[in-house]
Parts: structure tokens; C-alpha cells; sequence
């Protein structure tokens, strides 16, 4: 099977779905000629032509909202935001609009659309080409928010968002666009010889609403998303407690079955993501395991998370969770 | 480095040129029937629009003859037909007005004073073009043929409401009809018409999308993102700007310092005209020429509607509290209906008496549908859609956290 | 002392702090002439100046970003969102610019501006005039995040956060700013002979940071903020439980000594807000909760919240939490 | 209702005028210096600026001669001093680069092209005038007389660091200079400025505040709100839009399909003017005149910088990607350096010589000033400014929860 980085997995999905439904057209800011700023578009363009993988003015508010006037006119757009932390232009758009038309039009129109975005930090990007903004997307129903991790599954979840008749915001790690992250800045590998790295050539789905179990164990839970899957797997193959390792991938709807099983088995659960602390989606992952779990749980659940402030440019190791921090969380949890 | 004070003082704010207590009086309009010319829509540039940005379309003037290269010649009948449409929305209004005074509907927003924007402008389009309205233009549907009791089931939230009694009366959806869901947020559907127009374009369908903001919204960015996106892309779209005078008690003047609003769009290389939005044929004829453009792949056209806002704002609203009373009577574009009425006579197509009967008999129509409407129910007595509404189409499938808070709901339900 | 509803209360704030501090200024859409379609600025602009209280072009980004300017060159400016539905337009101008400015200069320059805006629902608005988006300002360090109730605090807080020298959102509960509501749309009380409603004419405050002790109990502790706050309390009072209900008022920072204080002792907790449930604010408290008190709870957090969805309107009162709901989530606290 | 498919397919999305492998050839400058009047900056409508919105205003010929009536008549010691201040930031770029090359900072951009435009602009305003930059302006600080190791301190995020390692490189603060903080977001300095001067002008200080936006980045929302505020509250702003003709990949023509950045001031009733920007008497000259409507509460002035981004859009990548390898050479404008030593040999206050002389003292200023800079620390060695700063000036005093936090980071800090 051949090797793919991230970058390499969403070319390629975007590659298929472009050459399957000709209702698929793909947009977004230096996303056209230039193949992207990070590359994920890189020839298709060329091979689709321009009236389907095209340039935009630099308005993500603009993007956004022919987004929306094209989805409901029987199109299945997905545009890119350039960084996640310039989606907020675009905010009203999609909470308020794109959000909502199936249900305040009865279901006469509804928007078929994929917002995907590079997030996160661990690029030197400061705090506004670092933020990972998810949990501001997972209050408003009607969207689906999925966060990828690795080639395979952000290959798989992109097809699967754009099939699906829903509006779909995808995050996806910046950090771990040609590598995976392990939360060592001075070690930088590549995808090759990651097992989640083989992706098919050929058109494959992973499911919305469906978490991986990335590390099997039996002391503790640890849920993560995105780039900190990666750190969570170093920190506990550092600490040396048996976890399960749950890889969330799609936040909202999120997969209660696989949580509540792994906790009730284990009993301990600890949330990692990089996003800051306070209303991070971590404190609904909190809340919700307390509520359908509490008489299983030994511990107090543990958010290992970036600081609410903003993220910081020169000092963002000591920003981003350390795989230390997690395993000491993990501890603190078995303490108990 | 600190600056010193100046003589000078103070921020400029703009006052509404008048405020209850003012006597109101309106400069008239400049230019008369005639003035402008029609330019051929196919390959006119923004520039050739100079004075139609700047001036005013005009074909009736103020004795109801209609003259100018503008001139629509329209059929007596399609004349009557645009008259009909307007008397039964302004009609339907009064109506509505007084079942939300008896609390049936919890809120309403009427067109009066501006019927013709919407029902002149869809009779110039294709069956198949896309309407996005604001609340103000639900004439359209009207000449799409909606059922007025279905349109009153919406806004009095009715078992028999097709948006199930999800959004405010006024918001209306109606597919069938090609007209797109009318959202609160001021300005969106603006942008969003530029994509619907956007993918007509990349399906090479015939069809255009026909898009209206008000004054005061057009400061919103949507605005600057439909005006700019239609720039780039060229996209069947018309894009008209509703120059009521009003945002709610907001004057025209606080909402841009622009010379007219139409100009806006030159700036953008988007042929614009400004049109008294109180001639129905004017209105026509502009939005016709706005298709051909459309039809032939030369893009969007900016419209400003020259009108007045003659009610409330809303139902909410008293305008007495920040215009005077009588404002409405000195705007020099009079009235709609009672401008083609009066130009329907001037031909020898219409009488007194046939407005008369006309008025009655859609009176009857309105009355008759508003007495089976009010059969499935209203905001006041009920019944409702059932709550179970709340959960539906949200997503195309019921997720299971939305189910699991349905079956929660279910056991508090006050149904 | 003299009553006032709340649209009096926050005339009266504004009253006192555009007196008190030429550097004060207010504006919004409607706001000047009209004084704002709640009528809270009614009579400010007559007094003040047209150069102090004006109406602003609708237009929500151009607000913050003008307020933003004002605050970073030395005025205090207020300015009123007309919903708080429609405050996405500002969001990036909120999150990404106001909240990140003393920060990213280094403290060389700030921003006190304060931004207040009726939310909330129970008044026939559909999804777009009953929103209560104070959750997707939590996650933002650099704001201040403040929910009023009564009159008394409506105007202590809006002081509180004027004189500030960081960004303050205040949410206002429109459903009670001419009396308070208890759950029963057809009992419409004003707050005449309401505690709350006795509001001094004079400057005071209520600190941000603090939460208010509503009612004063041992069995199990509610959380609550905004219209809800009264809901609760009829709640309370139909299910004969002693409760402490905290009016958490500021979201951020909240109370954390109000609320470890009182759990330790009640043992349970219940938070009630209308915000839809995930990542509603609600997630935070239950997962901060558990963080720390979670050797002292008997029985799992309950939330009690609007639903997943769109705000509906002729359902509304299925939507909101009712004080049976809440009666009833008090009373599983109470089985376990 | 279904519409029927066209011949002609598909969506209008414009190609740039030259990709690699093409010959870039521009069409010359339409405008001649002297070519356009200059308008009495009291009470000049925008109207009376039409030409100058469509034109170009040129004081330099293409021989260094100087002439027509926006000759600002600058002294030969302000040329120089300017020309200094170019020379400066060109080789404070240069040597910038470098360092990014060797991990010392971890991004940059430059002002490579444009410098003249940050340089003349600022030397035309009054020291108390308030300056808000995007990351293409930094050469304002030369003027306000920012000690360069401080600046380098800022990109190479050292304990010296006035922003604490907290922003970017480029990123620069310096409220000494009244030099307001550079943000990432593009656009929202354009909006916020517009307050920035509504302070200034309700204060009634003899303040303006000047901005500027890219021709790419005019697409924002910020752009309407800036120009429809400021043409409603008429404050003293000066709005400039610099069309380098590039957003990263992007060319102008889709950043809008208007026919100059600057014609979209007339449509918000703003003066507006279009200047070639790297010509150095031009631009002072323009500025001046905006400086002088500002002074007498006329408002804003909006101005397009027509200039070429000659080097990469940032060290992040590289352009030959996306356009000619040689296309910098196509455009007409030239180099402002080069444009402003030609006119002062051609008036005899300057030579080859004194040009190579200055060129070397400067350089050896900027690696006198990278050598301190670098004692206190850089990116890729340290020291940085503590990890404490992630936890200060988030608020002015640090609430419970940031302490908490800040207590738990000391526990793991890498520092
Ligand atoms: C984004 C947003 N902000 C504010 C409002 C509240 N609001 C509703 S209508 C209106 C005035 C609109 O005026 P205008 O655009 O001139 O349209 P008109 O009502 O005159 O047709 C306002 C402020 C809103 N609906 N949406
Ligand atoms: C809101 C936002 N969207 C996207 C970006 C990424 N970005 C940074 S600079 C840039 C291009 C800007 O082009 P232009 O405005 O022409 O300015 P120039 O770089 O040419 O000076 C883009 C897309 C950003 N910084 N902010
Ligand atoms: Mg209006
Ligand atoms: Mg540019």
C-alpha cells in the first residue's frame, strides 16, 4: 500500500472526490493555481481545471458564504481556510447561517459543505497561526466538527465529510502535515513506516461520529484529538500505564459507545488537547464522562490542555502539553 | 509627542435630516422619465452607468404616462396582474398586522409603501430564477403563485407551518417557488446569493439569482463580499440595494456617507442603476435589463431601489418616536399602487370602480384564507407544530445525542 | 431606595459612568436618537451629547473594530450589540484583536471597552433573537465574561466592567429586563417588590469575579446565570430541597471559592443554563467541579440546558429549562 | 421550473496576467508627473477627485527630474534623509534573511520594493500622528526613530524583546513611536484605525492616524466597515490600500475585479487618490495633502499605493512557483531607491560615491546593531524571554485561574 503524509492523504481526497462527483468543487485562498500554502492542493487545479479547484478573494466571511449559496444550489463545496485562526471572519456564516438553513427552512434547503482548515501549534506561528479552535464549533448543532490525526483517517474522514449532506468543519494537525508530532521539538520524523501512514490510492471512508482506539490498555483513558494523539501515545509509553488511547476524530457527534466503555473498564480518564483550558472541548468530554460514567470513575477526570492565554511564539513548548505533563496526569489519576 | 487640542470640537456625528417635531420636505426628484438612456445590457460597462448610479430610472411620471427608452411596454393585462399582486400584499399586511395586535402571530413586519420591489422584480425574471428575499420582499412569492393559507400558516405557526414553526413570521421558505429561506442576520443571504448565482453559473443552467439588502444593512460586510465576489467571478446574480430611507429608526444617512448607494457599485465594476422603487415599470425594466446581462454572462448588476419606507419597522416599533408622523406624505415618490393604478386609467385599462371591486374581491381572498389558516391553529390558541420539530432537520439524520435529549424532552413536554 | 427593571438599572450605569468619566462613550445600532430598541440608552443622548451616545451603521464587525480603536487611544467605550444573535459579524474582531492586544504589544497597549447585549431567549425571537452565545466567549483569554440577572446587578456589574481596563462582554437577560421570570410564560411579574430591584441612584459595583448567594441552603448546590437564575430559584422552591443557588454573574473569572465553598458542603450540584448543552458553559463548571470537589460529590453533575438545537420559536418553552426539569434533575441529585 | 443547460459552460474565475514560463509585459504608466492638479485639500470632494482615483499621481519622471504641482519641494536634507531611512530598511531586510536562513528567527518579511511607501508616508505626518501598520510598513519606526536593536531584539525573540517573544517577527509594537501593534489577522487595522482616529477626533486633538490594508486583504469585511465609518464620522484617518499587485499566490485581479483600489473611495464620498509608490515625492506629497484634510476635520482620504512586491511574500515561499521569474523587472514603477538617488544626482545633492559610502555605513550600523541584539539571545539559542510571559498582560492583573496555571507550568517548564 502506498505511503502517504498528511499533506499527500487530503490532495488525494480531495483527487477522488473531484474525479467521482462533479458536483465537488474545491476553493480557497492560494488554494487554486499555488496548490495551497501548505500544499494539500498541489496539481489539481491543473487537472481538474479552474472552474473547480479555483483561487478566492482574501475574505474568509466571503468564502464561507458562496460556500453556502452554492450548497444550497445543489453544489458539495469545500473550501479551505488558510489557518484555523482565520476562520472567525467566517464565524456568523457558519454558526448562524450555514448551520441552521436545513432546519429553519423545514428542510426545503440544506448545505452539503466541508470547511477544511489547518490547526494548531508547533510552528513557531504565534498565536494567530497556532490557535485550535474547535471547541468554538461544537456549541452550535447542525454542524459536524471533526479533528484528523494521522494520513489514513484524514483521508477517510475528508471523503466522508464531503459525502455527507451535512455541513462538516475538519481541522487538521499542521504540525503533523509531513510527520508525526511526539511533543519533541528537536525530533522531527516523517509519516515513513507509521502504520497509519499506508493509505489507499482508491477511495476508502472513515466514518463520522466514530472515535479510534489508538493504544489498547486497561488503567486509563486517555481521550485526545488531533496532534496530541501523538503526545498522548509518547507520554504513555513513557509512563508505562496500561491506556487505552482514544483517538476522538469526530468531536461533534462524538463517540459516546467507545467512551463509556473504555471508562467503564478502566475507571480513569484523562483529556488531552492543545486548545486553552477553559471551555475547550475537554470540559464537555469531562462533563459528559462524569455524567454517564460516575460510578465507575476512581479518580477526578484530569484536562491536560494549553493555557488560557494566547499561544505564545517563542516559548510554545512550554505552552503546548509536554508528553510529561500527560503522564503525570496519568499518574495522578492511578494515585487515586 | 502629545498632540495639542484644537478649537474645533468633537466628533461628527450626522443627524437624520429630520426628527419628530421637524416638518418634513424632500428635495424632488432630479431627473424625469427619459433622462437616461438604456444601454445595450450585453457589454455595457460599469462606466456607461455613470449617470444611472448617479440619477434616477424613471418611466411613469407623476401623472401616470409612462415614456423613455426605460419603457417596459408591459401588456394591460401583465399590468394588472403586477396591480393585483401589489393590492393583495398590501391587502394580506393589514391583515396580519391585525391578528398579530390579537397576539395569533408573535411578530410581523409589513412591505408597505415598497410592494412593488418585489412583485415588479419577479415578474421580470424567469420562473426559474433564484430568489434570496430579506423579509421585506415576500410579494414574490405572490407571483409565484404561493398559497396565501400557507403563508399565513407560517406566520401564525400553525400545525400546517412548512417551516414547522421554527422561525418568526415573515421568514419564509418556499422552494417550489425557487425562493430561498429569509434569515434574520441582516445582509447574509446577500453574500450567499452570489454563490447561489456562482453555481447556476458553473452548471451553465439559465437560470439567475435575484438578492436584496436594505440600506442599513449594506454596512455589513456581506455587502462588501457579494459586491466583490460578483466582481471576480461574474455570476448571474442582481443585486439590489433597498434604499428605504430606514433602518429602523436609523436614517439612510447614518448608514453611509456615499453620494447614492447605487454608485457603490461602480466602484466595484458592476453596472448600477438607481431606480424609483415607486414605478412599477421602472422597476420591471431595470430588473429585465439586469437579466439579459445575466443571461448573457456579463455578470451582476447593483440596483439601488429608491423608496420609502411607509410603516414601522415592525410591529415592535412606534416610527413616531423618531420621525415625524407625517413624513411619509412629503416623499415625492408617492405610492406604488396608487402610481399604476393612476398610469392603468391614464391608458384607459382601469376605473375607479375596478380597483374598487378588485380591493374587494382580494379582500375577500385574504379574509377566506386567513378563516382556514387560523383552522390549524395560531401562535395563540395553538395547536402548534409538535415539539418533537425541535429535534427534526437539524441534521439530515438525528444524531444520538439529540435523540437521547428528544426522548428527555418528551417526558417535560408542555404540548 | 428607588426600584428599577432592568432597562432602568442599565440606563442608570450608563448614566452615571458617561457623568463621571469623559472618556466614556456609548454607542450601537439604534442606540443614540432612539435609544436602543430595548430603550436602555432612552434619554442618554439628549443629556450626553450626540457626540457621546450615538447610533452607529449597522454593521457589528465595524463596532468592535471601532471600539477597538477608541480603547487602544484612551477612551472607555461602551457599545451595544442589539442581540446577542448578532454579535458573530465582531467575532474575530473580539477574539483574534480586542481579547489579544495588551498581550501581543507587550502591555503597550489595551483595550477597556465593554460590550453589552441582550440574550437569551423566552420572548417569541425564533433562533435569532433568543441565542445565549456566552459559552463561545469563555474559551478566549484577555475578556471578561459577565452574565447579569437583576437590576441590582445589571447595574453593578456594567459599572464594574466600565471602569475595567480589560474587554468585558456583558450578556443581559432580556426576558427580564422588565421583571424577572420564573418559568410560566403566563405569569408576566414586573420586578416590583423584588429585593434585586432596589437599586441605589448613585455609582457602586458589583466586582466582577463573584458570584452571588441567591438562596441559601445544605442539600445540594445549583449554578445558574442570567433569566435562568430565577427559573431556578421556582425550581427550588417547588421541590422543597435546601438548596444554595450561586448566580455564578461573571463566567470568567468565575467564582471557584463560592462554588468549592458551597459544594463541599451540599454535596451535589446541578448547573442550569438555556445555551445549548455541548460546550455550553455549563461543561466547564462540571468539569471543574469534578476536578475539584470531586471526593465530596455524592451523585453526578447534573446539567439542565437548552437543547442541541436551534432556539425554536412557537415551542420555545420546550426549549428552555423549566423549573420542573430543574426540579427534577435537584431531586436525582438527591436519590444517589 | 428546472432551468436548461447553456452553451456556453461554466464558471468566470480570471487567470493572473503572467504565470512561470510567461513574459510579464505591463502597459506603461498612463499619468505623467504634472499631468494631474492638485485639488485644494479643504473642501475637496470626492467627486473632484475622480481622475486622481482612476489616474496616477507622479511627481518623479523616469529621468529623476521632479515636477508638477504635487512637488512637495523637500529640502535636499529631507531627501537624503529618507533616502537613508530606504537604504536602511533595505539592508535591515538583507541581513534579516539571513538570519532567518540560519534559524535565528523563524520567519520574516520583507519590505523589499515598497519601502518608500511606509518611509515618505510617515515622514509626511506630524510625530503626534498615530501609526498602524500591517508587517509591509515597518520602515515607520526608522522615522520615529526606533533603535534598531531593539527591533531586531523583537524578530529574533530574545529576553529583549518589547512584546515578550509573544508575536511573530514583524510583528512590531512601539507606542514610543505611537507605532500601534502589528496583528496577523489581515484587515483588522484598517476598521480598528478608524476608531483610533474617532478617539483623536473626540478629543479634538491635532492628531490623525494612517493605516494601511493590501490589495488582497481589501477583500475583508475590515475594508467596508473602514471606509463606510469613516465616510459617516468623517474622523481624521488616512486609509491607504497598497496594491503590490500580489497577495502570497494570488494576483490582484482576483482580489477584486474593480478597475483601480483607489475608485472605491469615491463610491463611500471619500477623496481618493491613486499614487505610484515608489516614487518618494509622490507619496510624501499625497499624504501631506490627506495630513492637511485630516487637520481641518474634512476626514478621511483614501489612497492607493501602486507599487510591486519585488521579493517573496515571506521567507516561507518562493515566487517563481506562481509568477515570471523576472516579472520585478516588467513593472514600469522601478525601484524606489534607485528613483530617489537618480533625482538627487540628477539636482546635483548626491553621487555614485556618497550613495556606495552611505550603503556601508548603514551596513555596518545594521551588523553592529545584529551583533548586540544577538548577545541577548535568539531564537534558535536562547535566551527567550521566560515562559512567565505566557502568563502576563493576558489581563492587567493575572486572575486565579491564569495563577493556577502559571503554577503548574513552573512544575513543567522547558524553559
Ligand atoms: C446582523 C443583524 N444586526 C442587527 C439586526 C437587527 N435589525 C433587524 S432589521 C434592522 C434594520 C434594517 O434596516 P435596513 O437594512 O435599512 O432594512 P429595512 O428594514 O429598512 O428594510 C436591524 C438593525 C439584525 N436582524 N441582524
Ligand atoms: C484573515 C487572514 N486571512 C489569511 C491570512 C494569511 N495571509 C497572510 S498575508 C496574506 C496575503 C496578503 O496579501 P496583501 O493584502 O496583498 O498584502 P501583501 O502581502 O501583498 O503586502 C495572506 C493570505 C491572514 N494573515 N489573515
Ligand atoms: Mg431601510
Ligand atoms: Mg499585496
Amino acid at each position: 500500500m502506498p505511503e502517504m503524509n498528511i499533506v499527500q492523504a487530503v490532495n488525494s481526497a480531495l483527487d477522488i472526490m473531484l474525479e467521482r462527483d462533479p458536483d465537488v468543487i474545491f476553493f480557497g485562498e492560494d488554494a487554486g493555481y499555488f496548490g495551497g500554502v501548505f500544499r494539500t492542493s498541489d496539481g489539481l487545479q491543473e487537472k481538474h481545471g479552474k472552474h473547480r479547484v479555483f483561487d478566492t478573494p482574501l475574505s474568509e466571511g466571503g468564502i464561507a458564504a458562496i460556500a453556502f449559496g452554492m450548497g444550497i444550489n445543489g453544489l458539495r463545496p469545500v473550501a479551505e481556510i488558510q489557518f484555523a485562526d482565520y476562520i472567525f471572519p467566517a464565524y456568523d456564516q457558519i454558526v448562524n447561517e450555514i448551520a441552521k438553513v436545513r432546519h429553519r427552512s423545514g428542510g426545503e434547503f440544506w448545505c452539503p459543505l466541508t470547511i477544511r482548515t489547518p490547526a494548531g501549534g508547533g510552528i513557531r506561528g504565534g498565536h494567530h497561526h497556532s490557535q485550535s479552535p474547535e471547541s468554538q464549533f461544537t456549541h452550535t448543532s447542525g454542524i459536524n466538527v471533526v479533528y484528523t490525526s494521522t494520513p489514513y483517517n484524514s483521508k477517510g474522514l475528508l471523503i466522508s465529510a464531503i459525502e455527507s449532506n451535512d455541513p462538516v468543519v475538519v481541522f487538521e494537525p499542521k504540525r503533523c502535515y509531513r510527520g508525526p508530532f511526539y511533543g519533541d521539538p528537536h525530533n522531527v520524523p516523517t509519516w515513513k513506516d507509521h502504520p497509519e501512514a499506508e493509505v489507499p490510492e482508491a477511495h476508502y471512508t472513515v466514518p463520522l461520529g466514530k472515535a479510534r482506539l489508538a493504544m489498547e490498555g486497561t488503567e486509563c483513558t486517555v481521550i485526545s484529538w488531533g496532534a496530541m494523539v501523538h503526545v498522548s501515545e509518547q507520554a504513555i509509553k513513557n509512563c508505562g500505564i496500561s491506556c487505552d488511547l482514544i483517538d476522538l476524530q469526530t468531536l461533534v457527534p462524538w463517540d459516546k459507545d467507545a467512551i463509556i466503555k473504555s471508562i467503564e473498564k478502566t475507571g480513569r480518564c484523562v483529556i488531552v488537547h492543545e486548545a486553552p483550558k477553559t471551555s475547550g472541548f475537554g470540559a464537555e468530554m469531562a462533563a459528559s464522562v462524569q455524567e454517564r460514567c460516575f460510578y465507575h470513575l476512581e479518580a477526578p477526570i484530569e484536562r491536560v490542555t494549553g493555557w488560557d492565554t494566547p499561544f505564545p511564539h517563542t516559548t510554545e513548548w512550554d505552552y503546548m502539553p509536554s508528553p510529561a505533563r500527560i503522564a503525570d496526569a496519568i499518574m495522578k489519576t492511578m494515585e487515586e | 509627542m502629545a498632540a495639542k487640542k484644537k478649537k474645533q470640537v468633537t466628533l461628527h456625528v450626522p443627524s437624520a435630516p429630520f426628527r419628530p417635531g421637524d416638518k418634513a420636505s424632500f428635495a424632488l426628484f432630479e431627473n424625469e422619465p427619459g433622462d437616461l438612456p438604456r444601454p445595450n445590457p450585453i457589454k455595457c460597462t460599469a462606466s456607461e452607468t455613470t449617470d444611472h448610479a448617479y440619477g434616477l430610472v424613471r418611466v411613469l411620471d407623476f401623472d401616470g404616462n409612462a415614456s423613455g427608452p426605460w419603457d417596459p411596454k408591459l401588456t394591460p393585462d401583465e399590468l394588472r396582474e403586477g396591480l393585483e399582486h401589489m393590492v393583495r400584499m398590501r391587502i394580506f399586511d393589514d391583515r396580519m398586522m391585525k391578528m398579530q395586535r390579537t397576539g395569533k402571530l408573535s411578530f410581523y413586519m409589513r412591505s408597505f409603501g415598497e410592494e412593488a420591489v418585489a412583485i415588479a422584480q419577479t415578474m421580470a425574471l424567469e420562473n426559474q430564477d433564484w430568489i434570496f428575499p430579506t423579509y421585506r420582499q415576500p410579494g414574490a412569492q405572490f407571483v409565484r403563485g404561493r398559497d396565501m393559507v400557507s403563508m399565513i400558516n407560517h406566520c401564525i405557526g400553525n400545525v400546517e407551518d412548512n417551516v414547522k414553526g421554527r422561525q418568526m413570521p415573515v421568514h419564509y421558505t418556499y422552494r417550489d417557488g425557487r425562493f430561498i429561506s429569509v434569515s434574520s442576520p441582516v445582509g447574509t443571504q446577500f453574500s450567499q446569493a452570489v454563490g447561489v448565482a456562482m453555481a447556476s453559473q458553473y452548471k451553465a443552467l439559465d437560470e439567475c439569482c435575484i438578492t436584496w439588502i436594505g440600506d442599513g444593512s449594506s454596512a455589513e460586510g456581506d455587502y462588501h463580499y457579494a459586491l466583490n465576489f460578483a466582481s471576480v467571478f461574474k455570476p448571474p446574480v442582481i443585486l439590489n440595494i433597498v434604499n428605504n430611507q430606514w433602518a429602523i429608526s436609523t436614517h439612510a444617512n447614518l448608514a453611509s456617507g456615499n453620494p447614492t448607494f447605487a454608485a457603490r457599485g461602480l466602484a466595484y465594476n458592476v453596472p448600477s442603476m438607481r431606480v424609483d422603487g415607486n414605478d412599477f415599470l421602472a422597476l420591471y425594466a431595470v430588473t429585465k435589463w439586469a437579466r439579459q446581462r445575466a443571461a448573457a454572462g456579463e455578470g451582476a448588476t447593483h440596483i439601488e431601489v429608491l423608496t420609502y419606507r411607509a410603516g414601522a419597522h415592525s410591529s415592535s416599533d412606534d416610527p413616531s418616536r423618531y420621525r415625524p408622523g407625517d413624513e411619509h406624505e412629503a416623499w415625492p415618490g408617492g405610492d406604488p399602487v396608487d402610481r399604476l393604478v393612476q398610469h392603468l386609467v391614464a391608458i384607459g385599462e382601469w376605473s375607479e370602480k375596478q380597483q374598487k371591486e378588485l380591493e374587494e374581491r382580494v379582500d375577500g381572498e385574504v379574509m377566506a384564507a386567513y378563516k382556514e389558516a387560523v383552522t390549524y391553529g395560531d401562535l395563540a390558541n395553538g395547536p402548534y407544530p409538535s415539539a418533537d420539530t425541535i429535534f427534526t432537520e437539524v441534521y439530515e439524520e438525528v444524531p444520538w445525542h439529540l435523540q437521547e435529549q428528544w426522548d428527555e424532552m418528551k417526558k417535560w413536554s408542555v404540548d
